[in-house]
């Protein structure tokens, strides 16, 4: 079914258009990444869809609901997860108080006195931790994490809400090429797992082409090319523009 | 549990300082008022909000008990105190919606402006506040009893202890609860927080009426104890002095507010003794000392910070199965 | 600790009971003590301190002095210092610490009405004596009976109907009269009486104009401009140091001083500061029959040699805080020193002292003060208007009247407000005013 | 009241807010480039006042003097208080915390307004101080069947308007002042571009403070001062401040204006409200505007 649909968003900061009239629609199950150079609006469209930016015009639906004024919170107990392209975590908390966090958003708000004795499932954490390969770094501080390990724990917070789309803003930016793949990997197949439908913005071609079944190529706030990735990648315009390439 | 243990012998050395040396009554059970209240502040501080007008609410509550008594004369010490922690619930709930939509700097003047349209109201409408001289109430029956003022001191001690020790215990409990991580949250992350589903403005409106409560309870106490209330209970710099022991105690550790104020009123008292008028200098130089060399306070540098974490793990996120 | 805290109930309410089953931790009375510790609370800090702190070096040459003459009967005393400016809660702890400490004490408590407030009951309770030195309200010793509680001078009832009277023989014919107060008790107590009385008196008077600028006001600029506006006849004033002072000049510096006649009740204490910016012909009052140029005593020596102490320590001339200070502490002395005669040369108990505290005659530096049961100093008024002589680097007080105190006091058992309100014109008659002109 | 009182109303707040702007104009601009609220900044008007009239009080010991050198006194009172403090404050301490969060840097303040509190009481002891021989010699005018002192009615505007003129011009037209902005725009990117962002900063202070000690200064001549005028002259600024927007000078201009008129005009209607009016003012603005009446907020970058 269909998990994300934009009709006609716009959205300008001053005179630059960042989203100019987008129609986009994400099916349950795909795997999309987002390509385009920086500025040509990829995390502000995130930030639109996921109610963190107001559009000036148009609507966003997530599985079906209207969510256009809807705030983050709203949206993500509707099941979307993000992770950012600056990974935020709670630096002062341990990794596993990170994700004892994230439990309780799960449950959503509670009144004070319930939360006061509010339990989360740690099996579940323990899992999430193993599957993001964190298992080891539990009672670190989040402070302490390696910027790839940041990452990993800025994603399995979002994973432990059980999204059904999960949102990556540049998962693999900032690490080292060679660990790139390893962490796309690690990543994938904790998403495959529970079969979480994915939406990354990535710049390695070789990274989209392995992990993804859709691209979207993004030139100055709009979506240029939307399709399988070879099909995407076959084109002049995007491959110049986009690749830097010829 | 070792803080539980220190906070249990603190009581106990309290309570027989007052029973030996009947004076000594009156400053601990301000040092306790003064506790209370900046344990209020110290939970904002957990969300790195700092506020400079929390002593309204202990004028809130002060006038409060002092309205309510002047009007009931037979009504009990201990619902007094009870009236005096529900105003200020009330004014906090209500106040609260408001400030909770800013952070920092903002916090501390919204606060600020907000305690001191409170305090200059009190002083000016003297026909029912008494301006600036404040209001006279006579000694209450306590829990029953028609109490002497040694008895009635005494009383109002063991009540600001076990108070004291009861509320410590359950901030500590909130801190490491569910609510009181995502309160810390605030200071770190509020982007984060909402994008795990949670609305940063309800967790810290939380946290706000805890302090308003608190300071409030401060407040009653301190009233009834001196049976007279003025505008002063509320002025910026009584506010000051609340966040000046938050921070000298820390917030890793509810005991934290309580080792301030003791340092506190030692300092007072030494102050008042060495330098007479000026006292203040030797806190001024102190809160600056400390934000110096330990910003965090003294249970930020002290190993019961450690003791505390490890304690809020268990008593906070029980797993419901499996290890932890 | 949950588990723990019953017990602690337990053995807390049992403490409670056996503390308010014995009457109270007074400490027993073991014949004459070494020193005799006075706690003195006075305005060490705040606006206040323009009182406080004549007060207090009053205090210690006083003491100095008296103790170099051999004290009470051989005792010393020794001042202890407390600052009101600590205010409230923190000004109560200091009190307790000085007033529960071991053996026997006498508290000199307070300057502020507020803390005066504060401290009574707390003395009575406690079984210490405690004298007000310089409170002016008058309800402590109205509404209730105090055994511990005395007052060795004036209150606000005695120098506000006096001022009236003064007002009303210098000048008869006025028809308006504005006011501007501090906001505190003082300033609107004080007001309610005067009104009170100047309307017994001279019902016709009309009152143009309340204003209540807040305590420690630094601007006064928009209410004079406003009295300007309405141009009473009259303009009354009850307030004192900073505030004073600068309505005073700003007053006089814009000429309201020319327009309307002003009566300041508190200005002997100004009068050095104001130096030439207060003009001639300026009702001031002094709270009492206080003034270095007192026409009866100014050429006592006792009264003329602590004039000069005085200014050598401090640098400026006695106000009447200072007159209030030495009162108290000449009123405690004597109380003792009758207690002592009463008790055939043996060190009295302080409820001895405080008996005979309730029926004294003592002089301080001027006129004596007589002590009445309830409790209440009754001290002579001293008023007069401002003028401008070679001698002195600031205005003098001119056409100086002295009220007898009995004559402006209610009797005892009678509540102010009901009293001033029985004021007869007939009062103006009264041939115990006496006057005296400047140099006369 | 009837309006014939109104333009006597206005007269009041136009002098009124003089004052409150210095003082506040101090204030935000030591905000607006260290991004410290300086609470320190009312001991800098007490020392300002107290400073001023003790010089006078000299001055005038010493027998005649020309009414000029009492005005000019008044001035280098301030500046050698405002120098004095500025640098003992910033090189003593805020460099120190320089890097902390702007709550800790806020109590370093209020601890060291603590001391200076202190240190005041101990020099000056509890006894107002005044000079209001100034105002004398500035004379009187007539306004509206009122008499008003030219001192307040037009001395203190003028001056108040003047340090604003001046201020601006040295922001917009002079090096440092362009390197005091920049410094304020981003302190990085200024050192990157080779501005010595520590001297800026420290200049910056000592321009503060001095505007804060003008204020006390000029304070004396129409007022007495007390132990303690400084504590209600800081939250007053503040109000003042942050109803403008943490940082705007105009927008402090305006904010002190309001303020001003609000007040005076509070005296005649409801006297009861005086004392209120600056902070409701305060609280309703911020309600409706958070970031005060001139600033516009930014959203965090994610």
């Amino acid at each position: 079914m269909e998990l994300v649909r934009t009709e006609n968003l716009c959205l300008a900061f001053g005179g630059i258009v960042v989203a100019d009239n987008i129609n986009f629609s994400l099916q349950e199950g795909e795997r999309l990444a987002v390509i385009g150079a920086n500025g040509a609006g990829k995390t502000t469209f995130i930030n639109i869809v996921t109610g963190y930016l107001r559009a000036r015009s148009g609507r966003i639906f997530f599985s079906g609901t209207d969510v256009t004024k809807m705030p983050p919170r709203g949206i993500v107990h509707l099941g979307l997860g993000r992770s950012f392209q600056l990974p935020q975590l709670f630096l002062q908390h341990t990794v596993r108080q990170c994700l004892e966090l994230a439990a309780v958003g799960r449950i959503g708000s509670l009144p004070l006195l319930k939360s006061l004795s509010a339990s989360v499932d740690q099996s579940e954490i323990d899992h999430t931790l193993e599957v993001t390969g964190l298992a080891a770094r539990g009672e670190e501080m989040a402070s302490a994490l390696g910027e790839g390990e940041r990452k990993l724990l800025d994603i399995a917070m979002a994973l432990v809400l059980r999204p059904k789309l999960l949102i990556m803003d540049e998962p693999t930016s900032g690490v080292a090429s060679e660990e790139k793949h390893e962490i796309m990997a690690t990543i994938m197949s904790a998403l495959a797992e529970r079969k979480v439908t994915s939406w990354f913005v990535e710049h390695d071609v070789d990274v989209v082409t392995r992990h993804a079944t859709r691209v979207a190529a993004w030139i100055s706030g709009r979506i240029a090319a939307d399709g399988k990735p070879e099909q995407v990648f076959a084109d002049p315009e995007i491959r110049r523009q986009v690749l830097g390439t010829h | 549990m070792i803080a539980g243990i220190l906070s249990l012998i603190g009581a106990a050395v309290c309570l027989v300082l007052g029973l030996v040396f009947p004076w000594m009554k009156v400053p601990i059970i301000v040092g306790l008022s003064y506790g209370l209240a900046a344990l209020g502040v110290a939970v904002l501080m957990r969300a790195g909000q700092v506020s400079f007008g929390h002593a309204m609410y202990s004028c809130v509550a002060g006038y409060t008990v002092a309205f309510l008594s002047r009007a009931y004369p037979a009504l009990d010490g201990l619902l007094l105190v009870l009236a005096g922690i529900v105003a200020a619930l009330v004014a906090g709930a209500i106040i609260g919606l408001f400030v909770v939509r800013y952070r920092e700097i903002f916090f501390g003047m919204l606060n600020l402006a907000l305690s001191m349209v409170l305090y200059s109201v009190l002083g000016k409408f003297y026909e029912i506040t008494g301006g600036t001289d404040g209001l006279r109430l006579e000694r209450p029956p306590f829990a029953g009893l028609r109490l002497d003022r040694p008895g009635y001191e005494t009383a109002l001690l063991v009540t600001a202890l076990l108070a004291s020790l009861a509320l410590g215990t359950l901030v500590q409990r909130y801190f490491g609860s569910a609510a009181g991580e995502a309160l810390a949250g605030i200071k770190t992350n509020e982007t984060r927080l909402e994008y795990l589903g949670m609305s940063a403005r309800r967790i810290l409106w939380n946290g706000y009426m805890i302090s308003a409560g608190l300071c409030g309870l401060a407040g009653a106490l301190v009233v009834l104890l001196q049976g007279l209330v003025t505008p002063e209970l509320g002025y910026w710099v009584r506010s000051g002095e609340f966040v000046f022991i938050a921070i000298l105690g820390g917030s890793a550790h509810a005991l934290g507010a309580f080792i301030g104020a003791v340092v506190f009123q030692v300092i007072q008292l030494v102050g008042t003794m060495l330098l007479a008028g000026t006292w203040k200098m030797l806190l001024g130089a102190t809160l600056i000392i400390v934000i110096l060399v330990a910003p965090t306070g003294i249970t930020g540098v002290l190993p019961i910070k450690r003791w505390s974490r490890s304690r809020e793990r268990k008593l906070s996120l029980q797993p419901v199965t499996g290890k932890s | 600790m949950s588990k723990k805290a019953p017990f602690k109930v337990l053995c807390s309410w049992a403490a409670v009971v056996v503390l308010s089953a014995c009457p109270s931790l007074v400490w027993a009375q073991t014949g004459k003590p070494a020193t005799l510790p006075l706690g003195i609370t006075t305005f060490l800090t705040g606006s206040a301190s323009v009182f406080g702190i004549p007060g207090k070096a009053a205090a210690e040459l006083w003491i100095e002095e008296f103790n170099a003459k051999g004290g009470i009967d051989g005792v010393k005393l020794s001042p202890r210092f407390i600052d009101e400016g600590l205010g409230g809660d923190k000004f109560l702890s200091e009190y307790r610490r000085v007033a529960q400490d071991a053996g026997e004490k006498v508290m000199v408590s307070a300057i502020s009405s507020g803390n005066c407030n504060t401290v009574a009951p707390v003395a009575e309770d406690l079984k210490v004596l405690n004298v007000m030195w310089d409170c002016g309200t008058e309800k402590i010793l109205e509404d209730r009976r105090y055994k511990y509680v005395v007052r060795t001078q004036a209150n606000a009832v005695t120098e506000m109907v006096s001022t009236v009277v003064y007002l009303l023989k210098t000048k008869p014919d006025f028809k308006t009269i504005a006011v501007i107060n501090q906001d505190y008790a003082w300033g609107r107590d004080s007001w309610e009486i005067f009104r009170n009385a100047l309307l017994s008196l001279k019902p016709d008077t009309k009152i143009v104009a309340e204003l209540f600028p807040k305590f420690g006001a630094v601007d006064f600029s928009t209410e004079i401009t406003r009295l300007q506006a309405l141009k009473p006849d009259v303009i009354l004033s009850t307030s004192w140091g900073g505030d004073l002072d600068t309505f005073a000049r700003q007053a006089s510096q814009r000429g309201l001083t020319k327009q309307s006649l002003l009566v300041l009740p508190l200005a002997e204490s100004s009068l050095e500061r104001l130096g030439t910016a207060l003009p001639d012909g300026v009702i001031v009052g002094a709270r009492g029959d206080h003034y270095f140029l007192h026409p009866e005593t100014k050429n006592d020596p006792k009264h003329k040699e602590f004039v000069e102490k005085f200014r050598a320590k401090t640098g400026a001339y006695p106000i009447y805080p200072v007159y209030h200070m030495v009162a108290a502490l000449e009123g405690i002395t004597a109380g003792y020193q009758s207690a002592i005669k009463k008790n055939n040369g043996q060190w009295p108990t302080t409820d001895q002292v405080a008996a005979e505290m309730h029926n004294l005659k003592f002089r301080g530096l001027t006129r004596p003060v007589q002590m009445r049961e309830d409790g209440q100093g009754l001290e002579d008024q001293l008023l007069g208007v401002t003028k401008k002589v070679s001698e002195y680097p600031f205005p003098v007080l001119d056409k100086i009247m002295i009220v007898p105190a009995s004559a402006v006091t209610p009797p005892i058992g009678e509540k102010s407000p009901e009293w001033v309100k029985k004021l007869k014109p007939d009062l103006l008659n009264n041939d115990q005013f006496k006057t005296f002109d400047y140099g006369g | 009241m009837n309006l014939d009182l109104l333009p006597l109303a206005l007269a009041d707040g136009f002098s009124y807010a003089g004052l409150l702007f210095l003082v506040a104009l101090g204030l935000t601009l030591i905000f607006g480039v260290m991004g410290i609220l300086n609470v320190a900044h009312g001991a800098m008007y007490a020392f300002g006042g107290y400073a001023a009239a003790s010089l006078i009080q000299l001055l005038m010991s010493r027998g005649e003097v020309p009414s000029v050198v009492l005005v000019l006194a008044l001035f280098a009172a301030a500046i050698v208080v405002g120098t004095l403090l500025g640098c003992l404050l910033e090189i003593g301490l805020l460099r120190r915390v320089q890097d902390k969060d702007p709550v800790l840097q806020l109590l370093v303040t209020f601890g060291a307004f603590l001391i200076l509190d202190d240190v005041q009481l101990l020099i000056w002891g509890g006894s107002p101080y005044t000079a209001s021989e100034v105002t004398g010699r500035l004379g009187t005018i007539e306004l509206f069947g009122a008499t008003f002192t030219a001192y307040q009615l037009i001395f203190i505007p003028v001056v108040a308007l003047c340090a604003y003129g001046l201020l601006q011009y040295f922001l917009r037209h002079t090096r440092v002042g362009r390197q005091v902005v920049a410094v304020t725009h981003n302190a990085e990117v200024a050192t990157a571009l080779g501005i010595h962002a520590k001297r800026i900063r420290l200049v910056t202070f000592i321009v503060g403070a001095i505007l804060g000690a003008l204020g006390g200064a000029l304070s004396v001549p129409s007022t007495s001062l007390v132990p303690g005028v400084g504590t209600d002259m800081i939250v007053l600024s503040f109000s003042v401040v942050a109803t403008a927007g943490l940082g705007q000078i105009t927008g402090a201009l305006i904010a002190a204006l309001m303020i001003g008129m609000a007040r005076s005009l509070a005296v005649y209607t409801f006297p009861e409200f005086e004392v209120v009016v600056p902070y409701l003012i305060m609280v309703l603005v911020l309600l409706i505007r958070p970031y005060g009446l001139f600033t516009v907020a930014q959203a965090r970058k994610i």
